[in-house]
């Protein structure tokens, strides 16, 4: 089992959720996080003192799948938040050890 | 007997509290009355009147809070915006405490060390409890004791100014002691100085124009807002860590309050539903329209954005610039002042404060201080007879060059006294409880280590 | 011909509602007006008190929304800050309407049922809705109509003040239901006890004092709290769960909006912009600045910090306990009324409640069931005429202690009838519609499963 | 040359300015006076109106802001909130400011044009500046100062309302442009026709009614919010991503103090604290009261929960509709004209928007022009002598069926103005600086962009 | 060492954090986040615009456990954090290759 | 590559950021969490209802390197947001299987 983590756009966080719906996949999280990478941030002025807000807002989602559908979740969350700009995001894959649904008890991929 | 004497003593002013006379003062009963600023005093009571200063003397507690705690709240951290609360709501507990006991006397009985302050006769409020339907020579078509509790609110929000400039870091309790010291030894002499009948500023040789404030509220708590930024020293990690506003739609608001509530402060400083208090409202709104624009405006040409901290800074300016002309300028002079205050605070706020390197953190000085002096010299240029009708109250525009001289005597006098007394002060609050408080409460903020409580707990 | 019929009476109270009149209640035209409480009562209508009466009811309508929202919103989980906002603005909506049509009737109207309620004679504001210039006999100084829409606005507070209660658990419809029974059967008849010409606390033997509500909003409001909050039980979770309040900063702002509407509550009961509306003010303000700094102080004093949340308590209870005195007493006393409500207030509201382990979520019984309580036997004591000028509004202290004796049968005979009616509504809203929002729903909160809408969406 | 001209002539300008009269109008020194709605004329400055009056204009600008401000704020995303509020602020500075200099003048000076609009008597306030003490013939019983002032406060307030149909997409810059160019050709020439005493509408054959701005105020700005929101387009997004208020709790503060502001709005179009004030103030809040029960209402009924943002909507569709109604009507009827309100207004708002898909992000249209519709054709019906005393002003109830058709000739003649109006300024602003913020702009939103600032940092 | 998260109920939070606490776990780091599954969100309405709010609040709790803690842990939160209906959560299980403990520089377990 | 999640002071943030700029990391990712651990929370009393708040305000700061970074980058941030006293936090490494530059679909190291 994989964990994506994808840090996105804001605005699009719609269409993405959409699309890994539509493509299958049934569940994701997701949390307020800003950054910065290549995309630096802007000059905020108060009264005269002005401050780089370095970090920008963005939306980190994180979606865990089967290794099977891996792939098809990463392709596509990056064919949906990418704008062509700088500061479309990344995404970082990596491996569970163990999922467990708190319900039933579930473990492994049943769990997801 | 020790005991018995303190129970007597004990018993003896609650009794006075509740009964709100004391025999060894009777003679001063009519002191307070003639304090009052009214040239030709109509002695009937007026209903119109006693109206609108009951709804002003309710705007002008509107301006310490909700207003000036939304304003300043809004431009702290968010880890000390109740700390600013808490710091306005416990001043209108305190102040208005000890101006019922004796910051009303203080100010407004006649004038006691060669008219320093004034004297002891209307402490506890001894003279302005008339009897019903009595009628009582009233010094104006209010009840005097409409008065007392009018000049009471802004008894309240002037330390609550200074407040801005040690926020984040001053000890609660130090800012408790140090606002009842000033209270009494700055305020309440000042306020004499100016506004008492027989005030060394009010009236003579030395008349110095001060409609609704701009030198006792503004001018004395900005230049002591001043002393307390520099003898508290900076923020730990100014001008390291970013500070910004942790909300502005805070301080937008608090703002915009400001401003409705000022048409009771200055408005209502006609102590009338007069012609006069018209033209102070009208001139109060075109100040603050114009700093408004002028700030903004600034900006807008020399960052390329005008911004909303800018616009709503600039309505205060306006409207602190314009308090002590306000009864007694044309709405365009109204205008000019406030275009003048906009532009010599925006300086303020930025440039200077950035050379000189004090952390004043809110702008009390930058805004309070300096439009406060701005007005003060620009009601002797812009007063005209035209609007208060005295001939006395004219200014440079009409050939009084006289005024403006006035104007910076009374206002020098006020700065030397705010300076020196808030020095002393300091010192005092200093050795007795400490200023700052300890660094680990202040990088935890003020809402947590002085009130226990959070702000938000948005989760 | 049964919808024929049912046609007519639709037409005919639409017609009646335009026109405000009605042939069969013809002659009880002139009893509304003569409801009033007022001993010398001026015929002419003054502008001066009209303005202040028009600016006292906009203000007691601030304190429902936003100032009691603010306050009660703040201090909810953020889960169920629109359902508090919403009760409110509901309140407005739907006490409002119900007072206009039969409310202000059974209020203020000649007495019926043994002088239980008033009448119908002034439904649908029949005989409230004078020809333009004709001359009418005005109870006051003021349009009786004024009377009306200033009463209305303390019928819209005083059930939101019970929301307190039941705060983050009943469900809508029990809270609309449940308010417009209490409205009608709780409130209006104490109204008229103690407010109508011919209500039996108003005067004779039985006079109790009450000048703004003291004993008709606040006891009675408080007192169905408690019961409320003892018969729907505790939310899920108290007592395990910590449920602290979700916006300190919004009960600031409420609680000193609160502060600044209570003017237009208290000195706006003395009907006219007069003396003795003055004294009202300064009590108020004084006994609200004594309550924050006694229920601060308690504070510092036993766990080290003053919170915000007991500046703005103490506040509120100094508020709560002047009401009933307001005019009736010197400033000094307001000031030991604060400062006496200030710490009952607190002790009610802390180990009273924790020892009873009843959960008055937002303390409506402990400020304002306990607050009224105690402002009501104070009054007995401290009234002087002093400042009524009403030798019969006089209590303990200049030796009229049957005085106290009366406002114990008063505020008995309110809290009486607030708990049987009480008690008896919430079994009849319960069999109707349920008391108690599902679990789900509770745990999901008010917001989202009574409203469908969440109050903050910040991401 | 050149320059010693200009130089002359700013001198000039700022001569005047301060003075505030100039010979070249001299003649027109009455004008403006006469220009005020008063059949009969008290020529005498009564106190008491004049506190309500100073009052009611504090109140309508509390209406722009707060209350506006966070009605309109709390409804766009976080990310637009500054924008919106900063469109408030800077219509206060820059509506004040043309106000002064011309806009009194063109709505309320002698007509021109052939009755067009005002002409230029009365330029930078020419003639409204009394001598003190000077006995000067006013239009009503309140210093014509005041009248001006207060109507300043309508002409902040209507170009605000039209912000909400832009909102989160509008540049700043066009936002300035647009709205000093619609209050000066638009604003002015309707309230020239509707409320100078030479207006067509005011009075003759014509004869229009409306109280306090149904017209004026709410037709022309939901008109022209209308075809901006159609001239500018969607917002990105519009239709695909969820856009919900990001702070019902602000909309929610907002919305009720924009019915606390209201009474000044209704009640002080009275020019004096008289019996008529009183009815126009019962019937504001009743409408207000009835306009939440009905909107509310539907939603209990359609969508099983009544939501907080319906409470608040409703109550302001029931303010706009009862506006040109206040002091015309019984509180009867208001109520009725509530309801009305409530459901015409929420059917606009849901399923007309939804059926065209214009996007009027905060619907000023669907509430201020369509219920400022409804008001202006109801006010036709519903007018009854009984109230106003005037027999003139009576509706199709009282038989006088013209009313209507006047009503339908005002709220046409003043839509066709809108329409054109703003149609063409759209061109020109969009000519000089382009109407919509550029597409990264509006995604960053308008906070950022616009003014380099965030509204929230609560980390 | 493992690093457990575990998404949750708000109200449940206080719960699973005494019994973690009591089964010797010295600490955790929980985060605001938003999510669905199985449990789909409801729908909002603002004056008759309606919109699907998929996303539910959800608390993110997580804590770094020595690899023999591991088992205790998670069934201290399944257990407590269960109700038996629908989005109670999951729980999902990774490896650490390194934990630092900043005031002391301390590394592996005993940093925990 | 590596994920570095540091959990650190509130009031340590621009430093760390600062110093881990010029240290040529480039990117970076904070969110707002809440934890405990030996530092355990304060009381607060409202209206004489007493809780213990144990989770205290805390920034995650998540930097994904190459492996060859990553010493650097853990020293950079210990050595940054130190202040000695408890509380100051925690630093968790562990290995990413992939990472993805959603704009431009490179992937690997090229992609952080
Ligand atoms: N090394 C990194 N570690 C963690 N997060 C990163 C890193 N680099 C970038 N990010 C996150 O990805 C976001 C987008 O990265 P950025 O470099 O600005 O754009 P792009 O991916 O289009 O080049 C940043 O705002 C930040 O949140
Ligand atoms: N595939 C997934 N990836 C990431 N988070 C998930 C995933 N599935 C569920 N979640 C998270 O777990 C929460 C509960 O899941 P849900 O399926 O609704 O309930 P249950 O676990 O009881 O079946 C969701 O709100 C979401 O935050
Ligand atoms: N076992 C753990 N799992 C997850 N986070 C932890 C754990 N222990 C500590 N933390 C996080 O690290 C922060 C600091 O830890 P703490 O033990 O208080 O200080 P120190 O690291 O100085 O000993 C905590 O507030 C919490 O957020």
């Amino acid at each position: 089992m994989k964990k994506i983590e994808a840090i996105i756009r804001h605005y699009k966080l719609e269409e993405v959720k959409n699309a890994l719906t539509e493509a299958g996949i049934q569940g994701m999280t997701v949390s307020e996080v800003r950054g910065f990478g290549r995309q630096r941030g802007h000059k905020e002025t108060y009264r005269g003192a002005e401050y780089t807000v370095d970090f920008l807002p963005k939306v980190k989602l994180e979606v865990v799948v089967d290794d099977g559908e891996l792939q098809k979740a990463v392709e596509t969350i990056t064919s949906h938040a990418r704008t062509g700009q700088i500061g479309d995001g990344k995404i970082f894959v990596s491996s569970l050890d163990e999922v467990i649904r708190i319900r039933t008890g579930e473990q492994g991929g049943g769990a997801i | 007997m020790k005991t018995l004497i303190s129970a007597r003593l004990i018993f003896a002013s609650i009794l006075l509290l509740v009964t709100g006379s004391f025999s060894f003062a009777e003679e001063a009963t009519t002191t307070a009355a003639e304090a009052v600023a009214a040239p030709v005093a109509p002695p009937k009571l007026d209903t119109g009147d006693t109206a609108w200063m009951l709804v002003s003397s309710a705007l002008v507690l509107m301006m310490t809070a909700p207003g000036l705690a939304l304003f300043y709240g809004g431009l702290v951290r968010k880890k000390n915006i109740l700390g600013v609360m808490m710091q306005c709501i416990f001043l209108m507990g305190m102040m208005s405490t000890i101006w019922m006991l004796w910051g009303y006397s203080i100010a407004f009985d006649k004038g006691i060390a060669g008219g320093f302050c004034g004297g002891f006769g209307a402490v506890m409020l001894n003279g302005l409890l008339p009897e019903f339907g009595k009628e009582v020579p009233h010094a104006t078509s209010i009840p005097d004791l409409l008065f007392m509790v009018y000049q009471m609110m802004f008894f309240i929000i002037t330390p609550g100014l200074i407040c801005g400039a040690f926020a984040e870091r001053m000890k609660f309790s130090a800012m408790v002691l140090f606002c009842a010291l000033w209270g009494t030894f700055v305020y309440c002499p000042v306020a004499h100085w100016v506004w008492a009948a027989d005030g060394w500023l009010f009236s003579g040789k030395y008349l110095a124009l001060d409609f609704a404030g701009g030198t006792v509220v503004h001018l004395t708590s900005g230049a002591s807002a001043l002393l307390c930024a520099l003898m508290l020293g900076k923020r730990l990690g100014f001008g390291q860590e970013p500070m910004p506003p942790h909300n502005l739609t805070y301080t937008f608001i608090g703002a915009t309050m400001l401003w409705v509530g000022w048409f009771g402060f200055n408005a209502g400083s006609a102590l009338a539903a007069s012609p006069q208090a018209v033209y102070a409202f009208v001139a109060t709104h075109l100040a603050a329209a114009t700093g408004t624009l002028a700030w903004a405006g600034i900006e807008w040409i020399k960052r390329g954005k005008p911004s909303i901290l800018g616009a709503c800074s600039g309505a205060v300016a306006g409207l602190v610039c314009v308090t002590p002309a306000a009864g007694f300028v044309t709405p365009g002079s109204a205008m000019i002042l406030g275009v003048v205050a906009g532009v010599v605070c925006y300086v303020a706020c930025t440039s200077i404060k950035s050379k000189f390197g004090y952390d004043d953190s809110l702008d009390a000085f930058g805004v309070h201080g300096v439009g406060g002096f701005v007005g003060a010299i620009l009601t002797g240029v812009f007063a005209t007879k035209h609007v208060s009708g005295d001939a006395l109250k004219s200014g440079l525009l009409e050939g009084n060059s006289q005024q403006v001289v006035n104007q910076l005597i009374g206002a020098g006098a006020a700065l030397g006294l705010a300076l020196v007394g808030t020095f002393i002060i300091l010192k005092v609050v200093d050795a007795l409880v400490g200023l700052r408080a300890s660094q680990d409460d202040e990088i935890q903020g003020l809402d947590l280590s002085q009130h226990g409580e959070e702000g938000y707990i948005f989760y």
